[in-house]
């Protein structure tokens, strides 16, 4: 019996190392610097916190397919632009929407191409998501011709977009509490709905899925739609809290997200996952973060620790049986 | 002792819920060809991977060339000269000829020049004229197998092992083949030769072993078989309580199959009916596999057409397929049934998540109930509902996959080697499935490479061989030698 | 079957490229250098303009990156003034790598250009390119940055507002506003970029041993104003109130700290940036940055482009021009005219 | 080897291959355009400005033949830059300071191949993951400044001239060529590595220590990227941690727009050759043409994007068909 406890407390400790991580991290950098639990901080935190999570979140469904979007980048950069320009002409409300729906077209774009192509394995997938990436972000060069977009410079009011960027109701700024709702549709969508479940049916095995009648290829492009939606909103709340836009804002997004999401713990090989495992790897990234800027670590140390935690995750997720 | 090149004595190997060789003894003598004739599953595989250091034995000895051998890899059986061709060549086809017959070994030859020099002289030697620079994957398939008898060659071999050496080749590569292994033979090299062809066997084997369930029947000089002899040996298993009793419950025509063409597969038409099993015989890649999966839709097939119950449907994938009430249990089970890192009850509801669906909407509580219904009808041995598949053992895992389709009542249930690797009670459990299945009037299109199984569960059996379906029986009528003789073709 | 697809391929890449290089350059920063037939620019009969031996004058401007906007504005005044020399201009980018730089340097040689002026990411990078360059007898010019000391041989000018100096003028204007002392911080332009060091420079030399106390200091990864906010957070976090002035190395990095300072509610900070463009004025109008130190692209082209006209009728020219700076705040902001980037 | 096997083999190739099409079109294309492109300056140009990316393309060549990737040598080509000028600078002699470097390329190239030989890892997303860490450490090292070399004769290295017109950089790249073309044509190294990608089984099967051998070729791949560094960083007489950014990609990708495929097994050095040398050619059109980076990076989209989906359409073309 005792054999037993001990066998599920290292099960659930193993199944929830993200929780664990975040509360040594925590504990040990209030010590340190007690300046980190201050509200002044924690509110910092929440606000540089963007736009990762929406990223991550869409990210976690390609995985969960069994694929990887590195196109992240160029859509990032693309809507974002796109929805800064035209707050003159559609004002705000549209020029959020249309923010939103290109990145939604983008992504759909990725998934047209990859099946039409007939791309399966993760070599096919990845360099050729990295090649629409530089198309998107060429196009929003392009467009911008590489300067930086001010909102302040619209004609148009803005107050809503600066709002959802910064603003805050009583302590919780705005944006969290949006993306706490996506979070939670987006998690019932993956837990309840058909559409869902065909997902992580596909991630565990596609010729298992196909036979038993589900549309494999239907289950990718919605996979990669989903990334470009959540891009597209992750550009727009990137957008309204620096009140700029240019055409390289996206870079270094997809190594985070996909970071964030293994070390989450939903395996790079498919089929098991879960959004909200990915929040904590978001939180634990973020957190990584924010503690090293104030032991005084220089952002670079950051970047060879992300590299790390990232090779490591991979390691130990790979060698983490069925 | 000096006149056998191989003693192999109480060989056995155990593989879980399957004893795939039983105290397997034979003596091969140098310079003569050993026959080996058994049904699929009666060992040959098994045996020959244990001699070549892939599979460790169980227990036995087995002396080679007067020498004791414990346990060997792959490449040490291959310098002691025992080397060994399989069905689908071992070859790279990326590489040249010349490489691919000293893989491994270029440095004993200085380098590539001298290993085309020796592989010439090699190839010579057999009297093939195949370049040694030409891509081994631009070879034909009888070139590919002189190009392994030459990599055989090349560790001077005293014993080389073919497994089916002539299931790709025209007759006309058959008779070259037969050349050479007399010319091997006259060089003192002794050859086991494995095949399912009769005449083969009687053409070219001096000695031939009869393989069944993993046990040795009968070895004697080929001389002293006749062919009935041999079939009968292979085939006729006493058939105690192996099987329930063969269900009749054959009615109106459900299914209809129309001038079915592909590459591999030549005018395929035939008729299934309710409430029958339809057995289809034949060897490894006769085209059953095929067969099913164009009708299924899995594959991309043109031209043919399926009627249902006298109406003409369109099938073009899986999808339809289910609509129109059809269900395949896979041949591979791992890698195109199963989903191993999931739950037993992930496993078993997939198939029928979309009608548990209301406004998009998957109803959790009535899965939970399917997969417990399916469990407990299919008495599957698993701890909790949630275990992952992977736990399970090969019954246990097939059991789900059959409770995934009958979940859905299926018209029309395809089994593709329903019984691989199962122990014999789970077997006994499939198989009154299968007439449950066909007694509530469901139909089952039922491959199987288990002569004996197909013979006593099929109402109806037709022989394939090469693409072409060659005979119709109704196994009461017609005896287990008559569909043997038909599938060899 | 494969074959066919792939020329098929090929052809749709040579299209797209001949598409866009003959279409008439409606891109908003200017036109590009047409492909030869189409001549860009007056007419070249005027004799005395010294001309190329195929008779047209091609000056290069190499920069780190069009998306700076202080570059951008700097290309529309090459274009501006191009026809009065009777230059052909054209823009190559290093997209702030080095390699691109060296890459368009190769270029300008195998095209035959007379004069290339670089603002380049990292000028000890580009040493080996101006050797090659001058030994091709292309005139090398520095435009508003300076190659490392001992290395002035291998360029022919050097002409530009002095980083250090806007150093200098920024302290000095602290010291005036603030005579009994003031803490400041200081978020630097994109790190190991030569404005940044210099603007770093100028500024901390200046106020060493005055009552100027820099409270802290960090430079970014790139010219972007989120990177200078999320830095600007960080120092509210660490020393609150403390902070009085903040010296921003560029007018829109300010954009970035102002946007920090309202959100925390800190209104009354001394705000400082350099470049004097239209973000510069406008926070300066509304009051939101107190200072900005402005360097005139226009007067630096004429600069260069006087160097590159005496260099080919060899007349001699000074080998470094300075540049002079503006000081925009709130009472001289309508001295200067309102700049058009 | 009689001529018709030869002459079979070659017209294979080209045939095999969008990449050389590619080529021979572009150079048609340029006819028409009044530009310098058809000067032996600007020939010797484009070939120097891509034998760093050639070089490197030959180490990453080993590891793709056998079966795997490697992303992260745009980290180790500006790791090797950076350490050789950090040790020449504190006054190591020029050649150690480029063995050490060297050296350093082969333990990146000795982890990576732990991680995915040894490990059994899937070998994309570990090495894009080493690639960011290195780049953190080049960040580290430099502190993002851009590291002069304080010795001028470190610069002779690649901007010397062989025989008064070519450059140094030319020499060094057909000398690789040559030494890469041997070792995997002629040497029972290169052979096994074909056959280990070709197929694994019969690979270990015949007595090739397939570990080993695996693990080495990743070591090359480190080992001939930081060589590429230190080349590149003699060339531009600084080492910066900006000069990798998306070569890992850019030479994976030209590597199999070259042909050699990631099944393992097929290609070869001269492949890779000409696969990288369609990117160069390309980009040197476009600046020759005056078309700004915006268009290049679009082109760049395009091209992985089109010859690597024609690549995959071909698989599925052929995996279908019935």
């Amino acid at each position: 019996m005792k054999r037993d406890i001990s066998a599920r407390f290292t099960r659930s400790l193993r199944n929830n190392l993200v929780l664990v991580g975040i509360i040594a991290l925590i504990v040990v950098t209030a010590i340190i610097e007690p300046k980190f639990i201050s509200s002044a901080n924690l509110t910092n935190v929440m606000r540089q916190l963007w736009p990762l999570p929406f990223i991550a979140l869409g990210m976690t469904f390609v995985i969960i397919g069994g694929f990887i979007d590195l196109s992240v980048v160029g859509m990032i950069s693309l809507s974002g632009v796109v929805a800064a320009s035209l707050i003159n002409p559609l004002g705000q409300v549209g020029a959020i929407l249309s923010g939103i729906l290109l990145g939604g077209m983008m992504g759909y774009l990725n998934g047209f191409v990859l099946t039409t192509v007939g791309a399966m394995i993760q070599a096919e997938v990845l360099f050729i998501t990295f090649g629409m990436s530089s198309i998107y972000t060429a196009i929003a060069l392009l467009l911008t011709n590489a300067e930086t977009l001010r909102i302040a410079r619209s004609t148009k009011p803005y107050n809503i977009f600066t709002a959802l960027g910064s603003g805050t109701v009583g302590m919780i700024p705005v944006v969290l509490i949006v993306f706490l709702v996506i979070l939670v549709i987006m998690h019932l969508f993956y837990k309840k709905t058909l559409a869902g479940r065909s997902i992580s049916l596909m991630g565990g095995n596609k010729e298992a899925a196909f036979l038993t009648g589900y549309n494999v290829k239907r289950s990718m492009r919605l996979v990669y739609t989903i990334s470009g939606i959540m891009s597209g909103m992750g550009a727009v709340s990137l957008v309204s809290r620096v009140t700029t836009a240019t055409a390289t804002s996206g870079i270094g997004y997809e190594t985070n997200a996909i970071l964030c999401v293994v070390v989450g713990g939903t395996s790079l090989k498919g089929g098991k996952g879960s959004v909200i495992r990915t929040m904590l790897g978001v939180l634990l990234v973020v957190l990584l973060g924010n503690c090293m800027n104030l032991l005084g670590l220089s952002t670079f140390m950051q970047t060879v620790m992300r590299g790390a935690v990232l090779v490591i995750a991979i390691w130990l997720d790979n060698r983490r049986e069925l | 002792m000096g006149e056998n090149i191989l003693v192999v004595k109480d060989v056995c190997k155990y593989f879980p819920g399957v004893t795939a060789l039983d105290n397997v003894s034979i003596e091969v003598p140098r310079g003569i060809v050993y026959g080996i004739v058994g049904e699929n599953g009666a060992g040959k595989s098994t045996l020959m991977k244990i001699l070549s250091g892939v599979y460790e034995k169980d227990g036995g000895t087995v002396v080679f060339n007067g020498e004791t051998i414990e346990h060997t890899t792959p490449i040490q059986a291959l310098q002691r000269g025992l080397s060994i061709i399989y069905q689908e060549f071992n070859l790279v086809n990326s590489m040249t000829v010349g490489e691919n017959i000293f893989l491994g070994r270029f440095k004993e030859n200085r380098g590539m020049r001298g290993t085309h020099k020796k592989a010439r002289e090699l190839l010579d030697s057999i009297g093939s004229t195949i370049n040694t620079y030409t891509m081994v994957g631009d070879l034909s398939a009888s070139e590919m197998q002189m190009v392994e008898i030459t990599k055989a060659l090349s560790f001077d071999s005293k014993l080389i092992i073919m497994d089916e050496p002539s299931s790709s080749l025209t007759s006309e590569e058959l008779k070259r083949l037969g050349i050479i292994i007399n010319q091997l033979r006259d060089k003192g090299i002794s050859i086991i030769y494995i095949s399912h062809k009769l005449d083969e066997i009687f053409e070219y084997c001096d000695i031939v072993t009869i393989l069944r369930d993993g046990r040795v029947i009968d070895t004697k000089p080929v001389g002293e078989y006749t062919r009935n002899e041999m079939i009968a040996k292979m085939v006729g298993r006493t058939i105690e309580n192996e099987f329930p009793p063969r269900a009749h419950f054959v009615a109106e025509p459900l299914l209809e199959v129309r001038n079915l063409n592909t590459k591999k597969l030549k005018d395929i038409n035939f008729t299934l009916h309710r409430g029958e099993i339809l057995g289809l015989v034949g060897l490894v890649g006769a085209g059953r596999t095929e067969i099913i999966r164009a009708l299924y839709g899995a594959d991309k097939a043109r031209g043919h057409k399926i009627f249902l119950r006298g109406k003409p449907v369109n099938i073009r994938n899986p999808k339809q397929a289910m609509r129109a009430g059809m269900g395949l249990v896979p041949e591979d089970r791992k890698h195109e049934g199963l989903i191993l890192p999931f739950s037993v009850e992930g496993n078993i509801t997939m198939a029928s998540l979309e009608a548990l669906t209301k406004y998009g909407i998957v109803n959790r509580a009535a899965e939970r109930d399917i997969a417990k219904r399916q469990i407990d009808s299919l008495s599957i041995k698993t701890p909790t509902q949630t275990t992952k598949m992977i736990s399970l053992s090969g019954g246990n895992q097939q059991k789900c996959i059959v409770g995934r389709w009958l979940e859905i009542e299926p018209d029309i249930l395809i089994l593709d080697e329903p019984t691989r690797g199962i122990d014999v009670g789970a077997k006994y459990e499939i198989y009154l499935l299968m007439n449950k299945i066909v007694e509530s009037g469901g139909a089952i299109i039922m491959i199987s490479s288990e002569l004996p199984e197909v013979l006593n569960m099929s109402n109806r059996v037709l022989t394939i061989c090469e693409g072409r379906i060659t005979g119709e029986f109704k196994p009461e009528e017609s005896s287990a030698e008559e569909i043997m003789e038909r599938a060899i073709g | 079957m494969k074959k066919l697809m792939v020329l098929l391929l090929t052809m749709v890449l040579v299209l797209g490229i001949v598409a866009c290089t003959s279409t008439p350059a409606e891109a908003p920063a200017g036109d590009k250098q047409a492909p030869a037939g189409e001549e860009q620019g007056g007419t070249d009969a005027d004799a005395d303009k010294p001309a190329d031996k195929d008779g047209e004058v091609k000056v290069a401007f190499i920069t780190q990156s069009l998306s700076n906007a202080s570059q951008a504005y700097a290309w529309t005044q090459f274009q501006k003034y191009a026809d009065d020399y009777g230059f052909t201009v054209t823009v190559f980018e290093e997209d702030y790598d080095a390699q691109n730089g060296v890459a368009a340097i190769g270029t300008c040689i195998a095209q035959g250009y007379t004069a290339i002026c670089i603002n380049p990411t990292d000028p000890s990078a580009m040493i080996p390119s101006f050797m090659e360059a001058q030994e091709a007898g292309i005139i090398v010019g520095m435009y508003s940055s300076e190659v490392p000391e001992g290395n002035e041989k291998y360029r022919d000018f050097m002409c530009g507002t002095d980083d250090y100096m806007a150093g200098e003028v920024a302290a000095q204007t602290l010291m005036e506003e603030f005579p009994d002392g003031v803490k400041v911080v200081q978020v630097g332009g994109q790190s190991g970029h030569s404005a940044q060091i210099k603007r770093n420079d100028g500024f901390v030399d200046t106020i060493k041993d005055t009552n100027i106390t820099l409270l802290d200091s960090k430079d970014c990864g790139a010219w972007a104003s989120e990177d200078a906010m999320a830095i600007m957070e960080d120092f509210i976090v660490a020393y609150g109130d403390e902070i009085q002035a903040v010296y921003c190395h560029w007018d829109v990095g300010a954009t970035g700290c102002i946007e920090a300072l309202k959100n925390a509610g800190m209104d009354d900070v001394y705000v400082i940036g350099v470049d004097g463009c239209s973000v510069g004025y406008d926070q300066v109008i509304e009051g939101t940055q107190a200072l900005s130190i402005g360097q005139s692209f226009s007067q630096m082209t004429q600069d260069a482009f006087d160097n590159i006209t005496k260099i080919m009728k060899g007349e001699d020219f000074d080998e470094v021009v300075w540049t002079k700076l503006d000081i925009v705040t709130k009472d001289t902001v309508n001295d200067f005219p309102y700049p058009e980037w | 080897m009689n001529i018709k096997i030869a002459s079979q083999r070659v017209w294979g190739t080209i045939s095999k291959q969008g990449a050389v099409l590619a080529i021979l079109v572009l150079m048609i294309m340029m006819l028409f355009f009044k530009t310098n492109f058809y000067t032996a300056y600007n020939w010797l140009d484009m070939l120097r400005s891509a034998a760093i990316l050639e070089i490197v393309a030959f180490g990453v060549t080993v590891a793709v033949i056998c079966g795997g990737c490697d992303l992260s040598v745009g980290g180790t080509l500006s790791f090797g830059g950076i350490a050789a000028i950090l040790l020449i600078n504190i006054g190591f002699p020029i050649w150690l300071a480029i063995i050490i470097a060297v050296l350093g390329g082969a333990f990146v190239g000795f982890i990576n191949g732990f991680l995915v030989v040894h490990q059994k890892t899937e070998p994309f997303i570990i090495t894009l993951g080493m690639g960011m860490l290195l780049k953190g450490v080049c960040q580290v090292l430099t502190d993002a400044h851009p590291l002069p070399s304080k010795v001028p004769a470190f610069m002779e290295i690649s901007n010397s001239k062989f025989f008064a017109s070519i450059p140094s950089l030319v020499v060094y790249m057909v000398i690789l060529f040559a030494a890469f073309h041997y070792l995997m044509r002629y040497t029972s190294f290169g052979r096994n590595c074909y056959a280990i990608g070709g197929n694994y089984e019969v690979a270990e099967y015949s007595g090739i220590k397939v570990i080993p051998t695996k693990w080495a070729a990743f070591i090359i791949s480190g080992a001939t990227a930081a060589l590429a560094g230190v080349l590149l960083a003699s060339r531009m007489n600084t080492g910066s941690s900006v000069y990798g950014d998306n070569t890992g990609m850019l030479v994976n990708c030209g590597v199999v727009i070259g042909g050699t495929s990631f099944a393992g097994g097929v290609g070869g050095i001269r492949e890779s050759f000409i696969g990288l040398f369609v990117i160069q050619i390309l980009i040197n059109c476009m600046s020759m043409l005056g078309l700004d980076s915006y268009y290049q990076k679009l082109f760049e989209g395009i091209l992985i994007v089109t010859i690597i989906g024609l690549d995959c359409f071909f698989r599925m073309r052929k995996r279908e068909s019935v």
